[in-house]
């Protein structure tokens, strides 16, 4: 049912862990739902110079939440945000068609994150 | 890598292999004695003998009579015809056919037509069961009305495996004069199942959960209950259930229960040995663990483990990858992806639901199988459990 | 005597042998790859992946899509769900819901239903058929109400073989927005069946009439058509036929299915061959037969005839001594021993109906097995013309 | 399900046959049920000398007839009397439970050409 791309991602996974000093930090999902993700950033110059994640969740949870953090990593902050579900469903060779539910929840924490970042900068 | 390793399967609660004694009784049905079992040539004649043989070995292993044996397409079914048949016959009875009795736990085969009923005038009750999953026997018994025509309780529950009192219940169901079916498709072959004993009216077995082919069922009704088929069409199965019958599968679902009875002295007890040696090692070797279901009043079988701060897909996926072949809640609800029903029925919390697995051993199973699932599932718990947002590492 | 001569099989209508390259795609699933369909780990998906090269398969074979092909557990569930899926869901829709029309020669599958839903208050048409079988057109489209839901007119009869013009029933029921439903459990693999082709909305196929395994069926449900379930449990089949799924029967069945469409060119041809043949040397040698059925418009392998001063089973049973199996009516309605609905609704005399015996052919009878049963139908009908209280002699 | 005595003594019935010059003839049954047994006998001194039938029917109805007239042959005529259903079927060696509705036929064709006899003797 999954794709190999994605079991492969899934069975090890990149960018694993926290920032302890990160940039910015953003969060979705609730543990009723069943899945929560959490990606870290570290920015220098615009660039995200390193993309962290903690997830508990379901096979889709945890791959698309490395993927994300492996399309992001080292683009620009306006480049990553250019970065479509499609996209990350993409590079993991597709999804099931009932799997698809939680699949934006990553992106949507990166997205958080780097929201995350801009109001500190702000502040 | 997955090729050359040998897979472990313990899922055996969501379907099992067909015993190779089991696929030689059926071989002979497919090219050569195929006849018709309506037929009165030859052909048919050994087709009408398979059936009969096979219908007193159901008979024999639940001590039923064959007369009380009617064959279905499989355990959902045999809950269907059970309930429905019931009612049907009862329609024009109205001063005893709009209740039905059931439980909050049951098998989606008995709550789906259930809320099926519902939706066509019928009241149903849903009698809740306690943290361990045993049934509430004062509500149910509390629950029986003058127009209660059925209580449907299984005899075993699929998720968690607790056994729930049916001698109880049967003595319940008699004295308010209501009909008691069990649904025994997960019981069969783990714990004795005799309909005289337990009192039931009618029982469902499902052939492909007892090492027997998908596709073929039992639906024992005891002699004097009367029922009306809720599928139609010829006169077979004493027109309970129409259509050719499937011979080959309904000979190795005979052969199945014969063999299961059998070993009714040997298998349970291995696999039971199995199961807390199982239980044991994975309490010692990780924290944050909750067993779901009765401590002893269980299908010996059955392990049904919350490991928090892990997603159960996600453990199930990565022992996958290890060739362990285990489930996270019941087979059926996992293709939807819902919240088990039966968890939360047992109060369990949103935390412990996400994380929970099922693993059902087999007869085949051995301790060396168990070593290696210790093993995977503490490596894999630990490297969910580091990778998640909510662990407390 | 019977062990040492080779039986000589001509009840295909009834049920067929398992083909050997049918019973070979199916072993795998029993005890290797006996995964439930709904699991997530590789077993599952084992069965997962079998399951949709089957489903393709058989939509192939008819010229649908995968997604319209629905599997049950035969003909009859086939029958069942077509007719009462679609009334289920309609039921709220009182303007198009009370009214479903069908022929007087339906299989039992039909009838029964169509009984039981007048028995809950819906009405039925039965359209008659002329005196060869074939459905009086003019009578079913003056029948169409704007009440109506369903029209189910089989395309090839089980007893006397006549094959009904489903195109210009098609044509009717699109012209007045009706859904059709059609029996093809005995037309597929004898002659074309495509569902475009034939303008169906629903067509029912059983798996043990083509050479599958007893225990599978078929409804093709066009898309856009909408059913309800009428048996209740998990969501398989896109939540039209609960229940695990028959994985081995279901292979069997689409292979059965793919067999049979590669061999459209070839098979009916060798049958009508013998058909024909058979026909003419049985008149040959004998008065007072009878063919019934159309004389063209008939299945390629359907003999029915009936014997004057003779009885039908005693026939049979005749035959059967000689190691040759045939059938009196419909394999379904020989235990019951009643006198064929077939046979009243075109018009057939008492004294003609019961001397009636169905030879249905199959791909694999010979020329020389012809010979045989010529011979010894002209011997078995003298013997009993002869002991025959009212024959002429 | 037949038992192997039926089919012997449907393959290979005796006694079937015309008495042209019968002392009794009895017939039961209709076209429309689909058994037609006719019986001939021949008496003398009160014993069933010859005992022969006609049956249009199904193996039950052919089977029964046959035992009927061996059974019967030979007999006194109150003896032939006694006979019953059941002596017939046991000889037969048992009749398939649902197919016993037209065992009774032959019996009664029996009787019938009795009485047959006895009102020809009293004319
Ligand atoms: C308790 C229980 N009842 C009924 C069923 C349905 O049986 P089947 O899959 O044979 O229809 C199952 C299996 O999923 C079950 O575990
Ligand atoms: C025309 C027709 N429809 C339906 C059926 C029922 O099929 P099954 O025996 O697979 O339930 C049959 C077979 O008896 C048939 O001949």
């Amino acid at each position: 049912m999954y794709s190999r791309k994605v079991i492969e991602e899934f069975t090890d996974p990149k960018n694993v862990g926290v920032i302890e000093d990160a940039d910015g930090v953003g969060e979705t999902g609730s543990t009723v739902d069943g899945d929560i993700i959490t990606i870290y950033i570290k920015v220098k110059d615009e660039v995200l110079e390193d993309v962290r994640f903690k997830t508990f969740g379901c096979v889709v949870a945890i791959s698309t939440s490395t993927m994300v953090t492996q399309l992001a990593k080292g683009k620009k902050i306006d480049e990553a945000l250019k970065i479509t579900n499609k996209d990350v469903i993409d590079a993991l060779g597709g999804l099931p068609e009932d799997k698809r539910r939680c699949s934006g929840f990553a992106l949507a924490a990166l997205h958080k994150a780097i929201e995350d970042y801009k109001e500190r900068g702000t502040a | 890598m997955m090729s050359t390793m040998k897979r472990i399967y313990m899922d055996h609660s969501a379907t099992t292999e067909v015993d190779p004694l089991v696929l030689d009784s059926m071989l002979p049905y497919f090219t050569e004695k195929f006849g018709n079992a309506s037929s009165l040539h030859s052909f048919g004649q050994e087709a009408i003998e398979a059936l009969s043989a096979a219908r007193q070995q159901v008979a024999d292993s639940i001590g039923a009579k064959a007369n009380e044996i009617i064959f279905t397409s499989g355990g959902t079914e045999s809950d269907n015809l059970a309930i429905r048949g019931v009612l049907a016959k009862k329609k024009n009875d109205t001063s005893r056919s709009q209740h039905i009795i059931t439980s909050m736990i049951e098998h989606p085969a008995v709550l789906s037509t259930c809320s099926f009923l519902e939706s066509i005038g019928y009241e149903v009750t849903y009698v809740p069961v306690d943290s361990e999953g045993v049934l509430d026997l004062d509500k149910l018994e509390r629950s029986v009305r003058d127009d209660t025509s059925i209580i449907s309780i299984m005899h075993a529950n699929n998720e968690i495996g607790t056994i729930q009192p049916v001698k109880d219940i049967a003595r319940i169901a008699r004295d308010k004069d209501v009909y008691f079916h069990t649904d025994a498709v997960q019981s069969f072959g783990k714990i004795p199942v005799d309909v005289n004993e337990m009192g039931v009216d009618m029982l469902s077995i499902s052939s492909h959960k007892i090492h027997g082919p998908k596709g073929a069922g039992v639906l024992y009704v005891r002699e004097g209950t009367e029922l009306e088929p809720f599928i139609f069409g010829g006169g077979h199965e004493q027109g309970l259930r129409p259509g050719t019958e499937n011979i080959p599968g309904i000979v190795g679902l005979g052969k199945a229960m014969s063999l299961a009875k059998e070993r009714l002295g040997h298998d349970p007890e291995h696999m039971l040995r199995l199961r807390d040696s199982l239980i044991d090692r994975i309490f010692d070797s990780l924290d944050d663990v909750r067993l779901n279901g009765h401590p002893t009043q269980r299908l010996p079988n059955n392990v049904n483990l919350s490991f928090r701060y892990v997603e159960g897909e996600s453990l199930l996926m990565l022992l996958d990858v290890k060739g362990i072949a285990i489930s996270t809640a019941s087979a059926c609800s996992s293709i939807s992806k819902k919240e088990s029903h039966v968890l939360s029925s047992i109060g369990l919390n949103a935390d412990y639901i996400h994380g929970t697995i099922r693993i059902s051993l087999g007869k085949d199973n051995t301790i060396e199988e168990t070593d290696h699932v210790v093993q995977s599932l503490q490596e894999s718990v630990g490297k969910l459990r580091e990778m998640s947002a909510i662990s407390k590492s």
